[in-house]
């Protein structure tokens, strides 16, 4: 045990704490949903980017700093810290560049690299479709061969994806062997948004905004160029997406000790005895899952990987967001109803339990690959 | 000994909630949320006229049919579960004030305007005022006076729940006249306003309960209608569990607020307690249990959900309400 | 609406009031599980009896009253609040009788019934078997023919029995047909428990007390006159029981609220302010129980059945007698190890979940039979 | 940035437990703690000679290993899985309550002996004293001192949790000698007796959830093993979950006391919070799943039960850390 940053690491994070406490937008950004909130978040991402702050993690030539995952979790604990913006980029820059860098050909990073790490492109997450939520492997939408041009034609629906109403490219699987089934059979494609064929059609949420859309194909062309890793391994390549979202990095600690002080900062305007045991409560899941995360930081850099513990991380950062937000409603009492900023925050909170695999599978995950529990028997009704 | 609504309740809730059912499905529900009045005005002048909704509890005496709170609640309880903005809360919430602060004289005038389908409000504290810009009667507790307002500025105060109307009273210009005793006024205002929550919340249950379970029994995954699954059966099973008890306790408050029972304080806040819990924990499995569509806004179940807070907002926390049991 | 009593329903709660004042005895007698507690307890049952008050809702001809539910109701709360005796009878008088009533014969009914309501008697619940606990259709007890001796012979292990360790008569379930499945082929037996080929093994509970006990059977001769119901007919016959058991009879509100009462003086002796919130909870669970319980009497005096209602009820008493009594421990904060009274009463909440069905086995009932989910797809593992 | 035991340290921890595995189940634990001594001496001696526990965190200087309180909670976690009585907690509390507050003098002369493997207890107020009739030192704070006590008569206390021995002390023949500082000898006991139980209890969790697997692995009703029913799933998963934060929290914790760190008071606190509660979750569970078993005497369920809600006793409730928690 070695509670104790580096020194560099320090460094690093006196750095980071500057440069953000100079930059940081004074006024929160317009809703990166709406068009005008999306053209400033991707300025933002300009202004980071051109800082080499907007992914620290990657290797030099990507425009990154090579951090290492402690300096990241830093980074991203003082990015929240400082009131910084949401990342417009995340499914880019989280999801997909992992794949990329792993699965993706030197010609590929090189093409796509460059534009997410500036928010030149921003890349929408076309996962789920309407008959494939949690059980994503019975996905329907498919990819034919087209030998002639040397690519596939995509065809069919996806739901769900985030940031598709705005976002420039889309990835996602299709089934390219019609005959496997599940799992198997699967492709891994990159596509532009405004690709012939690709009708979006934007999902309203909660507080009115599209977050969401629906994606659909109609004889859509992709490039032999454009497909991730070898076609019908999409499943494989795929599972390393799922596990970085569900695991470490869309949901550093920082968010959430930030959300935390917040809350802090709430009770100290309205204290309420009667709920101070649930502020505590909530401060203390926020710290808990923060202590957490350093043990996972370790496990990874001694070799390790997250593995189906990303399933522990992904239940308790999604509930203890509802958590945080329902007790700063809670304090609120009745002027909940007029303060917009902690109620978009708590609709924003309530998908959490729902996406990147719903809570109830990433408990399935936990007693079945973790704790070695029988799986349910499946299909035969009744 | 009989805890169950009479052959005339039963009647009156399959009633409204046959209207309801017709007139305020979801379209209706948020056509009428957004539209200038912030409810529908012809569904509320068919409560009022057909079935004489905010005359219920209202004494013949002032032009009322003189059941009693218990009878409202009942309307209440279906209201909750239609989801439909209706003036009947912040009516009720006054006219239960008037009639226990206000004089013979303010009774008199104003009830049987109440009666016939006038909608009224209380201003208790400075906060935004339930139905505040659409009320024709504003009352108001000022000091130890309940007071008449007339002529106040009001602001329409956007909320959350879009099917409830708020609105924020600018007093400065407005002429007080004091109509009755605002302590009694104020006590028995707190109580009726815990009880129609608990009541809305009770008909909110049973909505967010019953699209849950129709959801979960078409929705497929994984080759089964998800609502096979045990775990998400045993959290509806729960729902459904503190739902039955929530309305137990509703009705039992409502029906002691009605006879002017002893226990109808220690009542009210039992049924506020239960119900703003369970109808929370509903709305939240209704949220989950649906998934993605959830959180869209073609979607009912953020109706609910903001429902669901929104009465605690109004009818007071539940934790508010044990903390004022005496122990 | 109406939740008055009438004049004679208050009469008979003040003679029943009355009464008990007088007779309850001062010192609590020792547990009902050892020898001399059951000896006690006994005694007691026959002091009610005399005076009319140990089977109030019986026919008079039976030495009850003909009390109405809502008559039974209010004694038992009277009973309860009393600090009287636990009822060692329980199993007969609640579970048993009700079904002999409807399925006994006039001799069977003459029979057991008296000595039942004196406690001369005192049956035990031979329900349970090692691999049939949750799955009660699955029981492998066996009842076979013995047209010569005109009866059954009965072999097999029942397992938590209540009261068997110091019970006088047993009834329980055996396989009387070996070709039918599950639900069929049951038959519902009568048995003294110091037959030939009867073992009864106790089974020291948390406490170190036997309150259940294994039943072990090895060719027990059963004469058909102790058949109750048709032999074939055993699990429709039972249900009744269960529903029973589940439902009204066992768990009047007159023992939590008695509870919650407790709990009350004891926040009196020693008020914490952090705890209140919980306190209050515990009282208002226990008076909506009571309430409930006015709405499921008045069903089924309007000619209603109890039903899978009866769910409800279970899990609802049963979790709140754990949280009655885990705030109860609370209070006492580090005394509660050295305090016994409300660490035995915890220690049998305990079970409270678990028995009569357990609450995943009630919830299981809400979910289907109520809310009309489909049913778990059965068996064929993986 | 280190956030995972050192080879050292994990090796101790598997060293305990290989040893534990051996000399400390089901059959010895309930041996131990109906015996005489109230537990196993021969392990005791064991623990101390050859893995040195006691000497864990007791300087060099005072013939200890100087390793500090990290390593001493590597062991309470292993004790808190394997059930087994054992004086290191009160040991451990005196140890770190002579070490903040004692005077020179004192730690010279007792330290050494607990290092050793003499039993040695502190009291704080006025209840029952953990190992208060088997301790060969017994501490208390009187006042503003930390005073050594000799002669004191001792009552065995029984307690719910039989591996728990707890005894009190009647002091009114006793000598009381002046060794130290009463309160900062107090306020670090009152930490470590926090993080100390926080440590048992995430072994506790541990053994429960393994049992409760083991158990759903093998029970079979409806044709399945029950551990293949989705809402027990759910809720395994959900002490999983629980217990691992709540070791997270647990060494954060340790090692916080351990180097003194300005957020050691709070870390204690949310680890005693979580552990806690983490434990009493994962012991209602592990009850609750096994069924009718559970309730019975010869099952080593209802040993983790109480255990469970001794350690609330012992270590302070959760709420009350929370609320020591400064907002």
């Amino acid at each position: 045990m070695d509670l104790e940053l580096s020194a560099s690491e320090l460094a690093f994070q006196a750095e980071a704490r500057a440069w953000l406490a100079e930059h940081v937008p004074a006024e929160p950004l317009p809703s990166l949903d709406t068009a005008e909130g999306f053209a400033l978040h991707r300025e933002w991402e300009a202004t980071l980017a051109e800082a080499r702050w907007s992914v620290v993690s990657w290797p030099s030539a990507y425009s990154g700093r090579e951090a290492s995952l402690v300096e990241w979790v830093v980074f991203e604990e003082e990015y929240y810290r400082a009131g910084a913006p949401l990342r417009v980029s995340q499914n880019g820059i989280f999801l997909l560049a992992p794949i990329i860098f792993e699965h993706g050909t030197q010609e590929q990073q090189d093409r796509f690299l460059p534009t997410m790490a500036t928010g030149e492109k921003v890349w929408a997450q076309c996962w789920s479709e309407p008959e494939a939520g949690s059980d994503l492997a019975s996905l329907r939408s498919t990819a034919r061969r087209d030998d002639g041009r040397g690519g596939w034609v995509l065809n069919g629906q996806k739901i769900w994806c985030s940031r598709a109403a705005l976002a420039h490219w889309g990835f996602g699987l299709f089934r390219s062997d019609p005959e496997a089934q599940k799992h198997a059979g699967l492709t891994y494609f990159l596509f532009p948004l405004d690709a012939d064929g690709v009708t979006v059609r934007p999902i309203a949420q909660l507080d009115g905004e599209a977050g969401f859309a629906e994606v659909f194909f109609d004889d859509v062309f992709v490039p032999d160029a454009d497909v991730l890793g070898a076609p019908g391994d999409g499943w494989r390549v795929a599972m390393s997406t799922a596990g970085n979202e569900r695991g470490l990095s869309l949901r550093s600690p920082g968010r959430f000790t930030a959300a935390a002080d917040r809350l802090l900062a709430l009770y100290d305007e309205r204290p309420d005895p009667r709920l101070a045991d649930r502020v505590v409560d909530a401060w203390l899941r926020a710290e808990a899952y923060r202590l957490y995360t350093w043990g996972t930081v370790t496990r990874l850099r001694d070799g390790g990987d997250v593995g189906a513990a990303g399933s522990v991380n992904k239940v308790w950062w999604s509930e203890l967001d509802v958590a945080l937000h329902e007790t700063a409603l809670e304090l609120l009492g009745p002027d909940a109803e007029l303060d917009s900023r902690w109620l978009d925050g708590y609709t924003f909170a309530l998908s959490g339990p729902i996406y990147a695999g719903t809570n109830e599978i990433q408990r399935n995950i936990i007693a079945e690959r973790i704790l070695g529990l029988p799986r349910e028997p499946k299909g035969a009704q009744r | 000994m009989r805890f169950a609504l009479s052959e005339e309740q039963a009647e009156l809730a399959s009633t409204v909630r046959g209207l309801l059912a017709k007139r305020a499905d979801s379209a209706a529900v948020r056509a009428a949320s957004v539209s200038p009045a912030g409810h529908d005005e012809a569904l509320w002048a068919t409560l009022c006229e057909q079935i004489g909704v905010a005359a219920l509890a209202v004494p013949e005496a002032y032009d009322g049919v003189g059941a009693g709170f218990f009878e409202t609640a009942v309307v209440l309880e279906e209201l909750g579960r239609s989801l439909a903005p209706s003036p009947l809360l912040a009516t009720t919430i006054a006219t239960q004030a008037l009639l226990a602060g206000g004089t013979e004289e303010a009774c008199a005038r104003l009830l049987p305007r109440v009666a016939a389908g006038e909608i009224a409000t209380l201003a208790v504290g400075d906060g935004p005022v339930l139905d505040g810009d659409r009320a024709a009667t504003v009352l108001a507790i000022r000091g130890d006076d309940l007071v008449e307002v007339t002529g106040a500025a009001a602001t329409w105060a956007e909320s959350m729940d879009q099917s409830i109307r708020l609105a924020r009273l600018d007093l400065s210009e407005a002429t007080l006249d004091v109509v009755g005793d605002g302590v009694a006024a104020a006590a028995r205002a707190e109580l009726v306003a815990a009880a129609s929550a608990a009541a809305l919340a009770v008909g909110l249950c049973d909505r967010a309960l019953g699209m849950t379970v129709d959801y979960s029994r078409e929705r497929v995954q994984f080759g089964r209608p998800i609502g096979s699954f045990q775990a998400l059966k045993h959290r509806m099973a729960e729902v459904f569990a503190r739902t039955e008890l929530a309305r137990s306790a509703s009705w039992a408050a409502s029906y002691a607020l009605a006879e002017g029972a002893a226990d109808a304080d220690f009542l009210v806040r039992s049924a506020a307690s239960y119900a703003l819990e369970a109808a929370a924990l509903a709305a939240a499995e209704c949220v989950q249990l649906h998934g993605g569509i959830a959180i869209t806004w073609e979607h009912d179940a953020h109706l609910v959900l903001k429902r669901a807070h929104a009465l605690a907002g109004l009818g007071g926390a539940a934790h508010r309400h044990r903390a004022a049991v005496a122990l």
